[in-house]
């Protein structure tokens, strides 16, 4: 699902946004939070996506559109990374660094199939992410603006030409991206407890999933972030849990190397 | 020259500061500097090392790494497993901490043969994840998270290295020694065909392969160099705090080194000390915000990204030189200019007579169209060889064929006699006396025009990687032979008033100039010119005219793509003309004029006005 | 006739290179008007100053009455300026319909009937799109891909068509194919401002035309004078000639 | 290069010339240790509320004894670093205080990597060390058997192990039991003194799986575990994990006794819910549940220092706050001992303190054998037991005996 996100801020800006893993974090504090404050929890969880909505704008505004002409992309890279340290401190220092509980009535009672169990609320994730990827697949295909931002990704000048405000659409993508990060991290929360360090594992894993998917492809990176995470928990399983992430990224530095542009994206031919 | 002699002074001094630092509590008569500060510097020293070397790699390569720390760590690692679990001395564990970062840099570099950018800098990250992650997990041989820790203390010569005053701080004054080495390779590869070679190959990889650069083996230097930098880093580091673990060396860390670098200023000489020097000071201070001090480092670097996006020795030098340059009129010389020394570099043509290159049923098809189809030529030693045909006729794609850049779907290319295999790179065919110019001009646009010239004559430099670090007299000798003949080929063309300019400022027709003047660095047997009066003046076309001719009448073989339909019936001796991939007529200009088939691919039915072409 | 767009003393440059030097162009209203010129005259440079896609350095761009210098390009659009950029620049991962939509895309929400409409027009227009609708414009012909950008070119309602190098890389045959259908676009009204490095093309279908050398407007006036000026052959063809310089 | 480099040498220059002059900023020292006691711990990053937790404790009992007249008439001061719980970093403010600030002793952080990493540095400056947390044996108990300076307050693994091992022999019915530990110097430190306080009572253990720092499923073991009859977890790990570790068992509806090793705070009571019930934690101190009055005044003092702690459930490491506390009294009878503000005698005097501390009663403090450099004995080690989401020490609550299931 994070995954997810950072293709929908790709395929606009051709921009990775470090400060994901942070938002998908706010997605769930902020819902804690709000919660504290005593909103119900459905409120709670639709001001927190706002917010992130909100907050994913600014960032492309601020952080991301002034590097993004530039030709070298260590600029965006490191401000992003700068921006997500400023994020996950100023909650830690605010929030706390322990996880808090977020109880839902889908985590009171786990479901039991035979030996294993699982909670209703982890049913649900991949639910919503499949409703997630036809939504995005159904805007990008059928609205006028999905087609815009996919006009954008694929060539600002020409986008412009037809009318397109490429700047707009660019940071539209980022608000959606932020929105869908918070939803991922509001049904995760209950799950992981919401803490501020609950972003950063996610942020990266999500980023390397979604680059060796090839990032510009919405079902290719769902599958490869299921995928990947299926191969980890088989990992865990048969292996050792302690090697996982070794096994796992290497495995991604293979794939990168078989496949340059990502296990889905289309190789384009270098022009002399 | 001036500025330069100032920079080693500045240096010069900075040593002595460093070297006084620990004395300086005789001078002002206090329990002053304490092993507190001593760690601290030595620390920033070490770390400045490290950034150097993935200074060289950012700055001059062009190659993101965000998995350097765990290089770092690598050689750290190394230096402690050796001398704690096999008795290694200190000298050989160093020995070994940086040459095995080094290879381990050599194999991170494979991944840049077909990845670059973001895919190369997630290859990095997933590298640091999987090394912390293995440092973490083999507790019997890394000691896990519990680390290595009681490493024997380092002795060199008998000499116990500590930084204390009973040694004389001698261990201190190591580390300065190493951070003074470091800086002198940095500075010795960037001013070399080396460091220009990596520029090169970062800012136009193909004109790079075009000028005989083996882009691949260079990309491998750098990062096994920055890789052994990092290692060096690592050992001392060990061999300092006598305890490592793996916290040292997480994601953040590589981030930090990057930052680093961009702060400082990525590619400028004082760059990795400043950017070490400043994130490392502003580490310390922000303990005073206590809890808040890491959203004040995030803070900090948003802004610095913000205020000088170039770093700070890059945006201050700019300014600088935006200050003090005074745009002074400069003179274009007339062109071509066969000045003396110029015979050099038509010296090694082709055997006269001989037919230079020979093309048999060339087929190329990207995916389903074809680009060019069973085209047969043969372009004779001495001879200016013309292609002609519209837009999209498949000239510059047969232009790519011969050059080494596509690889033929079908058919066979001969060239100074021999066949070419499938797997001949453009590099080495540029080696074997091959040259070319651009469609649109692929210039090193951020490289002096001089320093463009130079790249070109990369492959005529004996002297090894050694030699050129330690500055021996060869590497002097052909230097400065480079140099003269660089200049003898920028007056060639005109622009020696030119020769400090960054190459990007070059007004158009200059920068086909230039490219020219840098292909001729390569002493080409067989020069390709694609399309070079593109956006020329009348007046500039007739000079290329001339110097096409000159070159040909001193025994150089061209290959011409042009539009200029009078330019080629003056230049050229023989004229083949494509349409779709095909050749449709060949033969000298009054035949190919004559042929009713060129007027029509030329013109359609359309062309009214199109008569006159033959009158020309 | 009063002009729809008038450029004066326009400069471009990039970085310190010099691409336009202060042009001045007008093109009337319901006026086809072409530029020719060698390449890196400055013809595309000029046409993307106008259209927005770069600053100029210099001079102003007024377009239908309104001072539009340095305008945004989807803006221009808006104001009724379209645009058939060098090498089509179809959107090649999305079908030749959505294309189309996109092309409308300033007006979309404001009439889809009209847009359907227009679409169904530009069908009949370029038959050969109907055909291929629903394919992906990357698995188009170069012609059809010529044809789909002025089709969604046209899918905004422009009073002003700007086509940059229209016979790029196409055989004589299919433009033989596309100019008729500008030249019928032209008589319903709709200014055509055409950049073609074909001159012989340029000159027999437009009705004034200016020629570009080096950044400036070497000479300029009506198609059919222009196609027998001897100057022009030389400029075309590129001999030297005491003109030229 | 297209840029003029001497511009950049002196940019160079200034640069480091300004770390210079940094250093140079601070005050004068004199030989004498000054009356400060420095601490490095972590004040940001995930174990941030640890580093609060011990500063709470540390706080309060200075200003108690500062309140009575200070030391040697003399007010101690406490200077704080933050090591962000990484090695290095704690070795840099190790070395600060014991050079720079030249303070009188050091209280050592959560981490034991950080500790560890500091016994050459300690040993070398000669700076007294008080560790209140790091539970690794070898903190204390130094390969090379000559630990000089590092003193603890606080639980060692080598003890806590038999400790837990007899309490889980006792409760376990099926007598098939496992170990659970997370992937760090801890928890792989306790390893093998958990596994060899079993061989000592010559118990096998049933199961033996790891996890790492931010796992959130942890099935995969878990249901090794099932597998292999486990029905009660030695447990060596925090908070977070813990409370994964709870969910993944309630999603196989596995509940086996979990007996913990002090990793688990307060917060776990609030982050698992219900499912934190009956879980037993080895620990020093709590302070929920009835307190002797001595301790409701210290817990009374805190909260007038700190409101942010509006219960004891905001105490979020019970024990750690302790073990502080009652270090900074051992720390200052020490000195007062001594007579005089100086390290060796200092050190020398902290196997003479006797005191009776909120935690033990330390008689005396320390011995002059590594393994008597830890105060804290096994018999002051309590068993402590999450009931109604509070911690409270096991014999306060209905957990005393064996649960039936």
């Amino acid at each position: 699902m994070i995954a997810l996100g950072f293709y929908v801020m790709w395929s606009a800006a051709k921009a990775v946004n470090f400060t994901f893993g942070d938002i998908f974090m706010l997605g769930g504090v902020l819902t804690v939070v709000l919660r504290e404050m005593g909103l119900p929890l459905p409120m709670a969880a639709a001001g927190a996506i706002l917010i992130a909505v909100l907050s994913g704008a600014v960032i492309e505004r601020v952080f991301v559109r002034p590097f993004n002409r530039e030709t070298n992309a260590i600029g965006w890279m490191l401000t992003t990374i700068a921006v997500g340290t400023m994020i996950e401190s100023a909650t830690t220092a605010t929030y706390g660094a322990l996880g808090r509980a977020m109880p839902t009535p889908l985590m009171e009672a786990p479901v039991r199939i035979g030996g294993a169990g699982i909670y209703w609320q982890e049913l649900l994730l991949p639910v919503v992410l499949l409703a997630m990827t036809v939504a995005l697949e159904g805007f990008y295909r059928r609205t006028v603006l999905g087609r815009a931002m996919r006009a954008v990704a694929y060539n600002r000048v020409a986008a412009g030409l037809v009318g397109i405000d490429a700047d707009r659409i660019t940071m539209l993508a980022f608000a959606l991206a932020g929105g869908i990060g918070a939803l991922a991290g509001f049904l995760v929360a209950p799950i992981v407890q919401a803490s501020a360090s609950m972003g950063v594992v996610v942020g990266l894993k999500g980023f390397l999933v979604a680059i060796i998917a090839g990032i510009s492809n919405a079902p290719g990176v769902v599958i490869t972030g299921l995928v990947y995470g299926v191969l980890e928990k088989f990992i865990e399983a048969y292996l050792s849990s302690a090697a996982r992430d070794a096994i796992g990224f290497t495995l991604m530095i293979f794939i990168l190397l078989l496949f340059p542009q990502g296990l889905f994206g289309r190789r384009e031919v270098q022009k002399v | 020259m001036k500025a330069k002699i100032a920079g080693w002074l500045a240096l010069l001094l900075l040593a002595v500061l460093i070297a006084g630092f620990p004395w300086l509590g005789d001078l002002i008569g206090e329990r002053f500097p304490t092993s507190y500060e001593l760690r601290l510097v030595m620390r920033a020293m070490i770390f400045a090392i490290v950034v150097i070397g993935l200074n060289l790699l950012v700055g001059l390569a062009g190659l993101i790494s965000l998995g350097q720390a765990a290089l770092y760590g690598l050689g750290a690692h190394v230096a402690a497993l050796l001398s704690l679990r096999a008795g290694f001395s200190f000298a050989e564990s160093m020995v070994f901490a940086i040459a095995i970062p080094a290879m381990m840099g050599a194999v991170l570099a494979f991944p840049t043969v077909r990845v670059r950018g973001v895919y190369l800098a997630v290859i990095t990250i997933a590298f640091g994840l999987i090394f912390v992650n293995v440092l973490r997990e083999w507790v019997s041989f890394t000691g896990g998270a519990s680390g290595l820790a009681n490493l024997p203390r380092p002795t060199l010569f008998g000499e116990q290295l500590t930084a204390l005053r009973r040694t004389n701080f001698n261990y201190y004054y190591l580390i300065l020694v190493c951070l003074l080495v470091a800086v002198w390779a940095q500075y010795a590869i960037t001013y070399s065909r080396y460091g220009r070679a990596m520029r090169a190959a970062a800012q136009s990889e193909n004109a790079s392969r075009a000028l005989g650069i083996n882009v691949v083996g260079i990309r491998t230097m750098a990062f096994s160099i920055s890789a052994g930098f990092a290692g060096l880093g690592g050992g001392l580091f060990a061999n300092l705090a006598l305890f490592v673990n793996y916290e040292t060396f997480t994601f953040n860390t590589s981030v930090q080194l990057l930052l680093m670098v961009i702060l400082g200023g990525s590619g400028t000489m004082a760059g990795p000390l400043v950017g070490t020097t400043l994130l490392f000071t502003a580490t310390q201070f922000l303990q005073g915000l206590g809890t808040w001090q890491t959203f004040g480092y995030g803070l900090l670097l948003a802004v610095v990204l913000f205020v000088m996006p170039k770093g700070v020795v890059g945006s201050i030098s700019g300014l600088l030189t935006r200050w003090t340059t005074r745009s002074r009129p400069r003179a274009t010389g007339t062109w071509p200019n066969w000045g003396p020394g110029m015979e050099k570099v038509t010296a090694r043509p082709d055997e006269a007579g001989q037919a230079t290159l020979i093309a048999q049923g060339i087929t190329l098809r990207f995916g389903g169209l074809t680009a060019v189809n069973g085209v047969n030529m043969e372009v004779r030693s001495g001879s200016v060889h013309a292609l002609i045909g519209p837009n999209g006729a498949g000239k510059s794609s047969l232009l790519n064929v011969i050059s080494g850049f596509y690889k033929p779907t079908e058919g066979q290319v001969t060239l100074f006699g021999a066949r070419l295999s499938a797997r001949t790179a453009p590099y080495q065919l540029a080696r074997l006396g091959v040259a070319r110019s651009f469609q649109n001009t692929e210039l090193f646009s951020q490289m002096t025009v001089l320093e463009n010239v130079l790249v070109g004559a990369h492959s005529h430099f004996q002297s090894g990687f050694a030699e050129t670090v330690l500055r021996l007299p060869r590497f002097h000798r052909e230097e400065r032979a480079a140099r003269a003949e660089g200049l003898r080929l920028l007056d060639f063309v005109g622009l020696s008033e030119f020769a400090d300019e960054a190459a990007g400022n070059l007004p158009f027709g200059h920068q086909r100039r230039l490219e020219i003047a840098r292909a001729l660095a390569l002493r080409p047997k067989l020069l390709l010119l694609d399309e070079p009066a593109a956006g020329l003046t009348h007046g500039e076309i007739d000079d290329l005219i001339g110097l096409i001719r000159g070159l040909a009448d001193r025994g150089m073989t061209v290959i011409l793509v042009e539009h200029h339909v009078d330019m080629i019936m003056a230049v050229s001796d023989r004229v083949t003309v494509l349409d779709y991939g095909e050749v449709i007529a060949d033969g000298t200009v009054a035949e190919v004029q004559a042929n009713p088939k060129v007027i029509e691919a030329y013109f359609g039915q359309g062309a009214k006005p199109g008569a006159p072409v033959l009158a020309a | 006739m009063k002009p729809i767009l008038t450029v004066t003393g326009l400069r471009v440059s990039y970085g310190r290179i010099e691409a336009l030097r202060g042009v001045d162009i007008s093109v009337g209203s319901g006026e086809f008007v072409g530029i020719i010129g060698s390449n890196g005259a400055g013809k595309t440079s000029m046409l993307r100053a106008i259209t927005g896609v770069v600053k100029p350095a210099g001079g102003s761009v007024c377009f239908d009455g309104a001072e539009t210098t340095g305008e945004p390009s989807h803006r221009m659009v808006k104001r009724g300026m379209a645009m058939v950029p060098e090498g089509r620049m179809v959107f090649a991962d999305q079908s030749v319909r959505d294309n189309l939509v996109l092309g409308a895309y300033s007006r979309i929400k404001s009439d889809p009937g009209g847009v359907q409409a227009d679409i169904d027009n530009t069908l009949t227009m370029f038959p050969r799109l109907g055909e291929r609708i629903y394919q992906q414009a990357g698995t188009l012909s170069g012609g059809e891909q010529q044809m789909l950008a002025i089709a969604r070119g046209l899918l905004s309602r422009p009073r002003l068509l700007v086509i940059d190098e229209l016979s790029l890389g196409l055989a004589p045959k299919i433009l033989d194919m596309l100019f008729p259908v500008l030249i019928e676009l032209n008589r319903k009204g709709l200014s055509i401002l055409l950049v073609e490095q074909m001159a012989s093309y340029a000159l027999a279908v437009t009705h004034r035309t200016y020629v570009m050398e080096n950044g400036r407007v070497l000479m300029e006036g009506p198609s059919s004078d222009l196609a027998h000026d001897d100057r022009v052959l030389d400029a075309y063809l590129g001999r030297r000639s005491s003109a030229a310089v | 290069m297209s840029r003029t480099p001497h511009h950049s040498w002196r940019r160079a220059l200034l640069g480091l010339g300004a770390l210079a002059g940094v250093t140079l900023a601070a005050p004068a020292q004199a030989q004498r240790a000054q009356p400060c006691i420095g601490a490095s711990w972590e004040l940001t990053g995930p174990l941030a509320h640890f580093g609060f937790a011990l500063r709470v404790g540390v706080e309060t009992a200075l200003a108690e004894i500062n309140a009575a007249g200070g030391v040697l008439g003399q007010q101690l001061r406490l200077v704080v670093y933050d090591d962000v719980g990484e090695p290095a970093r704690a070795v840099d403010n190790g070395r600060r205080i014991g050079e720079r600030d030249n303070c009188i002793a050091m209280l050592g952080g959560f981490r034991t990597p950080n500790a560890i990493a500091l016994r050459e540095p300690i040993d070398e400056m000669g700076l007294p060390w008080v560790g209140v947390v790091s539970a690794g044996t070898q903190v204390i108990e130094h390969p090379n058997g000559r630990n000089q300076w590092m003193f603890r307050v606080s639980m060692k693994d080598r003890w806590v192990a038999p400790f837990l091992v007899n309490t889980a022999v006792q409760r376990s019915r099926s007598g098939r039991i496992g170990i659970l530990y997370e992937g760090t110097a801890w928890g792989q430190g306790a390893l093998p003194e958990l596994t060899s306080a079993m061989r000592a009572l010559n118990r096998p253990v049933a199961a033996t799986e790891t996890f790492n720092i931010a796992d959130t499923d942890m099935t995969a073991q878990l249901i090794r575990m099932r597998d292999a009859g486990v029905d009660t977890v030695m447990f060596w790990g925090v908070d977070r994990e813990a409370t994964n570790i709870l969910r993944s068992m309630d999603r196989l509806g596995y509940k086996p006794q979990i007996i913990s090793a002090w990793g688990i705070g307060v917060q776990f009571a609030q982050t698992a819910g219900p499912l934190a019930e009956g879980v037993i934690v080895a620990g020093t101190y709590t302070w929920s549940g009835q307190l002797p009055e001595r301790a409701q005044g210290v817990l009374a003092r805190m909260q007038a220092r700190f409101p942010e702690i509006r219960s004891p459930a905001d105490l979020l490491m019970p024990s750690g706050t302790a073990n502080a506390y009652d270090a900074v009294y051992i720390i200052a009878e020490a000195l007062r001992l001594a007579g005089r503000f100086d390290r060796t005698a200092m050190r020398d005097a902290l196997y003479r303190v006797n005191y009776q501390g909120i935690v033990a009663n330390y008689a005396p403090a320390f011995e002059r054998t590594q393994e008597r450099m830890d105060a804290i004995l096994p018999a002051s080690y309590k068993l402590l037991v999450f009931h109604n989401g509070a911690l409270i020490p096991l014999e306060q609550s209905p957990h005393g005996q064996p649960r039936t299931n």
